[in-house]
């Protein structure tokens, strides 16, 4: 009998309990769980961990010191508020978000961001800017609680965008107290950061779970209760986990989208994630100087050979658009977008009549020999089909393509070096969705890059030097109009050469179920979801519109 | 007194059918075994005397071998006709075997104990102790020192010799009317054999049950059977008593046979040897098959299979030569 | 006896049991049987294939590798929406599926003869060396051929891509050093039984030389065991390029090969299903035929049946 | 006993130290992990400082000096992905690995040796072939086709069984038929051989005169003796499992070290490649040494010798 009265009591006690719960904690149910192609080294600490890693997993439990612009993409608002240039150009000054706090209690501080930068900066990060950081950060100084000011040792104009995700992982902000007080290792066990999300746990290989946080938050409120990251390498798979509901997102290429939709499953595109594009490699070097590649007409006529509304529609089954031009987007910086459209709408039409005809004029009248090396990042094996469409359309205007394919681990060392394997070449290549476009210029063009693609240091044609000199000139161009009649300037260089010619503006995709995760919109050119889980909702909340 | 006969063979027909032709082994062997009787079967290896035991247990060998003609009359009935599950119960019951080579008879992975307490349960239904009681008795009675901790062990722990009494125990264990012993001896050395036979003959004493006993060795027959058959290329050219086959042997095989053994007394000159080959058993001569290898022979040995001729009161010989009584 | 001699020890049957050997066991006694019928639907399907390598150009209706990206993914003519213009269908790019099968056979069969030539080859001279030899120079090449056990075939096949580039030539190689290894252990196996046979003492005793012994007493019986692995290994060979090329480093597009064309329609295997499960079904078919004709080979060989 | 296992160890070592240096050697020659670290638009600088960092400079013998040095006291360096000693990641996920074995072996085995036995009952027969062409099946399909096949026939389609991961008894479903009936032609194949050897031995014929029934002769005495060979398997097939469970940790989403050392091969994580292949190599030789000792309790002819 006695047995009997303490459960009743002990139930009363429960439901009572329950209804005493902060009533926002109510509306988050569930577990959101992620089905993704690979967790990257898996690590926890932001010094650790490579971009597309950083942008998966990490995205949610760090704030970045820079955020991004949710309508439109590219940077925007994140743990600054707002940010501002000294006149000089030589010193940026952030103002904080005021009430940001760690998970665990502790207030998030100008001090904490100054410890932040100069973590990535130090000797045990693994960050791929960390040498640039170095060469172009004099100091870090706290002017007060909710102010920073990083002096430059010349004027970096890229420097917020390189803060925030939507360029590199750099900005993440880590918890200085806590770190110093429990130690590095410690910190990499149980970490601690300032996003939506808490750190739950980190099975290797396997899957990382986190738990919402249960008080407001400036990036949204999450309306799940967890968010689970499983890895699952195989793409039949991921599908296959998505259709039985055991995941409720998961990332996809364009080959089982079909599949996908047939199934019911909802598709996302991620628009501007990034441009499948192919180059000439040392089209400068005397010793090609006659040959076919070394012709920007030629050049021209090879991108004229491409219908890439057809390589839009069949391969990537539609979700695709046309490009504009190299490695710019709607939301490039400093870029007049809408008159670069028109133009590489124009440019890049599909003419093979007029590329046979070129062809001739400029003496290949039954084609020529072209060697064509066809790579893809892991788990874009899309690029290889793309790789594969472009050479069969090559060969319908008399291009005798050969086709050697390289597994992308054994392609960057052809690159570097005297490029002996790769001159006189074309390649297919890809560029990430950015919104800083000169970055990924002085990448492929500068004749100290790796590429190369104008000339390198000691034969440096006046292409090559014009873009040299727009390029410092950018640099330090503090004027915002200034900056857009330079950017325009040396993105015409680029274009007209004709030697780095898009292909498509790319997409990120996800198959999505509906009965477990409500619609959401992501963020244009941010292929990793990792700042958009916060604001996805319940089906029951939001369900998708057919 | 007539003794009853426990094992009657008549006319038995074994043949291997292979895609090159037909073997005829065992080509219309007759003989019966009375109770208490030990008979010999004796021959050179590859007469057929092994098949025509496999034939009586119908254990032929898989690939080819069939019993196609005669009868096996165990006991009245002829077990040819036997369904298999009515054979099952037949063997180790009512007829049993005992083999040649003790090392590969028993099982290695089972314990004697084990190997024993199959072939007794056989017979009744018993709970395990008295199972285990009886097996060690059967230990005791082939005369194995310490069966209790025996039982236990496995048969690479023992030697030849122990080993063919454990097959021994097996085989009686189901007191059967008839035992095939198939050379049984013939891998034990001389010393353990003598004990083997006295063993043998010790046990057919206590149980009364007939013995069909197949060797080569001439001198083994002298010391251990009452009667004894002559096999020759799929055939019994002669038999009867051991005196009588000894004394005066009918047939000229059986006659170069004994001369072949040799003698303990007297002077050793070399050893008197058969020329020739057995006829190929796939296609034999039409006349007495021992006729190409025979001093005696005559044309028409040549042409017709001799009849048989009878000698004494049980003595039988299968040669035109034959002196007849 | 020590526990190595058993017959039945690990090492010793690792010796005479590799995986390859595992798929043809121990010799059988004696005893009359009837030797299997010859296994003539297994055969048919070899040859069929075979046939279809030889004479790829004059059977395949298309070219293999040419798009016609307006009709992707046609189901086989006999389905629903399957055209008759493409009797097994079209896959992602347009390119028919049928012909495509047809250029496959002919790829995964050079493979398969390049690649068992070469390291059957090498594994023979090894098996037949070590055996013979013994002493260290077995101990050394028989931990060599540990070694290459326990290596992953991928990182051979990577390596050579980079070297090389992905192709058939990097396929082949990276393929055979793995078949050497399994040929090493079981001809080793043999050549040791035969090394303590009368034949091979009377040959060193007329004076013979040892690799006039090894070329002209051990090679010839060694043959037969040499023949039945490579038709037991064809199936290995199918199946590890099929592999590779799943993971990536087997020969690239737009090659036709078997394994590729599973591995690039495996993403389809909802709504295009035919584009991943034909080719698999090809490799089953060719495999089990090839092994069941191992088999039958095998047991047809063996000296001790064949002279019943 | 000793000196058998004393010899067996020493072999073991000398295999390791060659494994050890070809694959220190070989690995370097694919390329460098930091190409696959690196954004693609990385500036040179960024790429030597990276290199610094993760100690891949230097001439490449003393970067295997400091490697032999380091092994010699079990510290087989950090993995670079990873970012953990390259052992813990190994251990981390070596027991994902291992539990599939056992019940991939238990199927080959509930399937071969049943099979091997009707093959041999029925030898050159209509049952020999057909159980041969069963057992085969299973070696003539690719893995990874019939991963995809399962998972989409039972578990999208029929939505029975999960479709991938790591997870309750239902996980382990399909993973394993796909690894088992690759064992299966292997099992069914010794075990007939085995069979036959058996079935022609003397003690057979005494088993069959005691007057047992066929299947007591068959089932009990001969399968007894055929389970040895099958047994000295368990060695083999282990070892080759561990090697060859890359495709199947793939499709399912296993997180073991099949796909550990591709992920290791792929990205170029030197010190991690060498870990998992040293101490696969390891694994693999104490099976087959503990294969051949749990031998002597199967055989009794070699327990007490």
């Amino acid at each position: 009998m006695l047995r009997h009265i303490v459960t009743t009591a002990a139930l009363a006690v429960a439901l009572v309990a329950a209804a005493m719960a902060p009533a926002q904690a109510q509306d988050q149910k569930g577990t959101l769980v992620f089905a993704v192609e690979s967790l990257g080294a898996q690590t926890l600490d932001p010094i650790l961990e490579g971009r597309p890693g950083n942008a998966v997993y990490q995205a949610a439990m760090y704030d970045s010191l820079v955020g991004f612009d949710f309508a439109k993409g590219g940077v925007g608002p994140g743990v600054a508020e707002r940010w501002e240039l000294s006149p000089d150009g030589l010193a940026w000054t952030f103002y904080l978000r005021p009430g940001q706090t760690f998970h665990n209690g502790d207030k998030l501080t100008a001090h904490d961001v100054k410890f932040s930068l100069e973590r990535q900066m130090g000797p045990g990060s693994l960050a791929a800017a960390a040498a640039t950081m170095r060469r172009t950060i004099k100091n870090i100084e706290v002017v007060d609680d909710l102010t920073v000011k990083v002096r430059t040792t010349s004027p970096q104009i890229g420097l917020p965008a390189g803060l925030s995700r939507a360029v590199a992982p750099e900005g993440a902000i880590m918890p200085k107290t806590y770190i110093e007080k429990v130690g590095e290792e410690e910190f990499r066990k149980k970490p601690i950061g300032s996003g939506p999300w808490k750190f739950v746990r980190n099975v290797p290989g396997d899957r990382i779970e986190f738990t919402a946080v249960t008080t407001p938050h400036w990036r949204g409120r999450p309306h799940f209760k967890d968010l689970h990251f499983l890895l699952v390498p195989e793409e039949s798979t991921r599908v296959a986990m998505v259709r039985t509901g055991e995941a409720g997102i998961a990332s996809i290429g364009p080959e089982t989208m079909l599949g996908a939709s047939r199934a019911g499953l909802e598709v996302l595109s991620v628009p501007g994630t990034m441009q499948a594009i192919f180059q000439f490699y040392g089209t400068w070097r005397p010793e090609v100087k006659d040959s076919p590649v070394a012709k920007v007409r030629v050049r021209q006529a090879l991108s004229l050979a491409i219908d890439r509304k057809q390589v839009i529609e069949h391969v990537m089954n539609g979700k695709a658009r046309m490009p504009h031009p190299f490695a710019t987007f709607g939301y490039t910086d400093f870029f007049s977008a809408e008159r670069w459209k028109k133009w590489a709408d124009e440019a890049y039409r599909y003419d093979p009549v007029l590329a046979k005809k070129i062809l001739a004029e400029e003496g290949y009248p039954n084609g020529f020999e072209l060697k064509f090396a066809n790579t893809a990042l892991p788990g874009t094996q899309f690029m290889i089909d793309i790789g594969t469409a472009i050479a069969d359309m090559w060969t319908k205007i008399g291009v005798k393509v050969t086709l050697k394919h390289y597994e992308w681990g054994s392609f960057p060392p052809l690159e570097r070096g005297d490029q002996a394997q790769l001159i006189g070449w074309a390649s297919m290549y890809r560029t990430a969705g950015r919104p800083d476009a000169p970055w990924r210029y002085n990448g492929g063009f500068s004749p100290e890059s790796t590429q190369r693609l104008f000339g390198d240091k000691d034969n440096c044609n006046e292409t090559c030097q014009e873009f040299v000199k727009t390029y410092r000139a950018l640099g330090s161009e503090l004027d915002r109009t200034k900056r857009t009649v330079l950017t325009d300037k040396m993105v015409e260089l680029v274009s007209n050469s004709w030697i780095v010619v898009p292909i498509l503006e790319g997409m990120g995709y996800y198959a999505i179920n509906t009965k477990k995760v409500g619609q959401f919109a992501p963020i244009a050119g941010r292929h990793e979801l990792g700042d958009v889980f916060e604001r996805i909702p319940r089906p029951e909340q939001k369900p998708w519109k057919k | 007194m007539t003794v009853e006969t426990v094992l009657e063979v008549r006319d038995l027909h074994t043949h291997f059918f292979l895609r090159r032709g037909v073997v005829k082994a065992v080509d219309g062997v007759s003989f019966s075994l009375r109770r208490g009787e030990v008979l010999g079967l004796v021959g050179e290896s590859g007469c057929g005397k092994s098949l025509t035991a496999l034939s009586l247990m119908r254990l032929l060998p898989k690939g080819g071998a069939r019993t196609i003609k005669g009868e096996v009359r165990l006991g009245g009935e002829n077990i040819l006709e036997c369904t298999p599950a009515e054979m099952r119960e037949i063997r180790g019951r009512r007829i049993s075997m005992v083999l040649q080579d003790p090392q590969t008879s028993l099982n290695p992975v089972f314990t004697v104990g084990d190997q024993l307490r199959e072939a007794i349960q056989r017979r009744k239904r018993a709970p395990r102790a008295a199972v285990m009681e009886e097996a060690v008795a059967a230990l005791r009675r082939v005369e194995i020192a310490a069966p209790e901790q025996r039982i236990g062990q496995y048969p690479h722990q023992m030697s030849g010799g122990m080993k063919q009494r454990v097959v021994g125990a097996i085989a009686i264990s189901g007191e059967p009317g008839v035992l095939i012993a198939d050379e049984p001896t013939t891998a034990l050395d001389v010393t353990i054999q003598l004990q083997y036979l006295k063993l043998l003959k010790r046990l057919q004493a206590e149980t009364g049950m007939a013995i069909l006993f197949i060797t080569h060795d001439f001198g083994v027959v002298g010391r251990m059977c009452d009667r004894v058959a002559v096999m020759y290329a799929g055939r019994i050219v002669e038999c009867g008593p051991v005196r009588q086959i000894f004394e005066a042997p009918q047939h000229p095989y059986t006659r170069a046979l004994i001369a072949s053994v040799p003698k303990m007394t007297g002077p050793v000159g070399r050893l008197a040897t058969i020329e020739g080959q057995p006829p190929s058993l796939m296609d034999l001569p039409a006349g007495c098959r021992f006729a190409s290898r025979c001093a005696l022979v005559e044309q028409r040995c040549l042409d017709v299979y001799p009849g048989t001729v009878r000698v004494g009161e049980e003595h039988t010989a299968d040669c035109w030569k034959a002196a007849s009584s | 006896m020590a526990l190595a001699e058993r017959p039945h020890s690990t090492d010793a049957v690792a010796r005479r049991l590799s995986l390859w050997r595992l798929v043809w066991p121990a010799r059988v006694p004696g005893g009359f049987r009837r030797t299997a019928r010859v296994p003539w639907i297994p055969i048919a399907i070899i040859s069929v294939i075979v046939v279809m390598a030889l004479f790829a150009p004059l059977l395949a209706p298309y070219s293999p590798i040419d798009q016609t990206l307006r009709d992707k993914l046609l189901p086989p003519a006999w389905m629903a929406g399957g055209s008759d213009k493409y009797f097994l269908g079209t896959d992602a790019f347009g390119r028919d599926i049928l012909s495509r099968l047809i250029y496959g056979a002919r790829v995964s069969l050079i493979v398969a003869l390049l690649a068992l030539t070469a390291g059957g080859g090498i594994g023979l001279v090894v098996g037949i060396v070590s055996g013979y030899v013994g002493g260290a120079v077995d101990s050394v090449l028989m931990r060599l051929v540990d070694a290459a056990f326990t290596f992953p075939a991928i990182l051979f096949a990577l390596l050579l891509a980079v070297t090389m580039g992905q192709g058939l030539g990097t396929l082949v190689i990276a393929i055979s050093l793995l078949l050497w290894a399994s040929f090493a252990r079981v001809i080793r196996g043999e050549v040791l039984s035969l090394r303590q046979r009368d034949f091979v003492a009377l040959a060193r005793v007329r004076g013979c030389s040892a690799p006039r012994i090894m070329l002209t007493h051990i090679l010839p019986n060694v043959l037969n065991t040499f023949m039945v692995l490579v038709t037991l290994n064809i199936g290995v060979v199918i199946i590890a390029e099929a592999t590779l090329s799943f993971l990536g480093a087997g020969i690239p597009p737009p090659t036709p090969t078997w394994g590729l064309m599973i591995s690039e329609g495996r993403g389809r295997i909802a709504d295009a299903w035919w584009v991943a499960l034909i080719p698999g079904i090809a490799i089953t078919l060719m495999v089990l035929s090839v092994n069941l004709f191992g088999d039958w080979l095998r047991d047809r060989l063996d000296p001790r049946l064949r002279q019943l | 006993m000793k000196r058998y296992i004393a010899r067996r160890l020493m072999q073991g070592a000398i295999l390791l130290c060659m494994v050890a240096t070809i694959v220190f050697f070989l690995g370097r020659l694919t390329g460098n992990p930091v190409d696959l670290m690196l954004p693609e638009d990385a500036t040179p600088e960024d790429r030597t400082a990276l290199i610094q960092t993760l100690g891949l400079d230097g001439p490449i013998l003393d970067q295997f000096a400091i490697f032999v040095g380091k092994a010699v006291h079990g510290d087989l360096g950090m993995s670079i992905r990873m970012k953990q000693p390259a052992v813990e990641a190994f251990f981390d996920r070596l027991p994902n690995t291992l539990v599939l074995i056992p019940w991939a072996i238990l199927l080959g085995m509930m399937l071969g040796i049943p099979l091997g036995v009707v093959a041999a009952l029925n030898r050159g027969g209509m049952l020999d072939r057909a159980a041969g062409t069963v057992a085969v099946l299973g070696v003539a399909m690719p893995s990874f086709w019939l991963g995809v096949l399962l998972i989409f026939v039972f578990s999208v389609e029929l939505g029975w069984l999960p479709s991938g991961r790591m997870g309750g008894p239902s996980h382990y479903v399909l993973p394993v038929i796909t690894l088992g009936t690759f064992l299966v032609a292997g099992f069914m194949r010794i075990t007939r051989s085995a069979m036959l050897e058996v079935m022609e031995s003397e003690f057979v014929k005494l088993a069959r005169i005691k007057g047992l029934s066929e299947a007591v002769v068959i089932w009990k005495h001969c399968l007894r003796n055929a389970l040895i060979p099958v047994l000295t398997l368990w060695g083999v097939f282990v070892g080759n499992l561990i090697t060859g469970a890359i495709v199947t940790e793939t499709v399912f989403a296993w997180p073991g070290i099949g796909r550990l050392t591709y992920e290791a091969v792929i990205y170029r994580d030197f010190p991690l490649l060498q870990a998992v292949i040293i101490l696969k190599s390891i694994l693999i030789l104490s099976i087959n040494l503990g294969v051949d000792i749990l031998y002597a309790y199967v055989d009794p002819r070699i327990r007490l010798a």
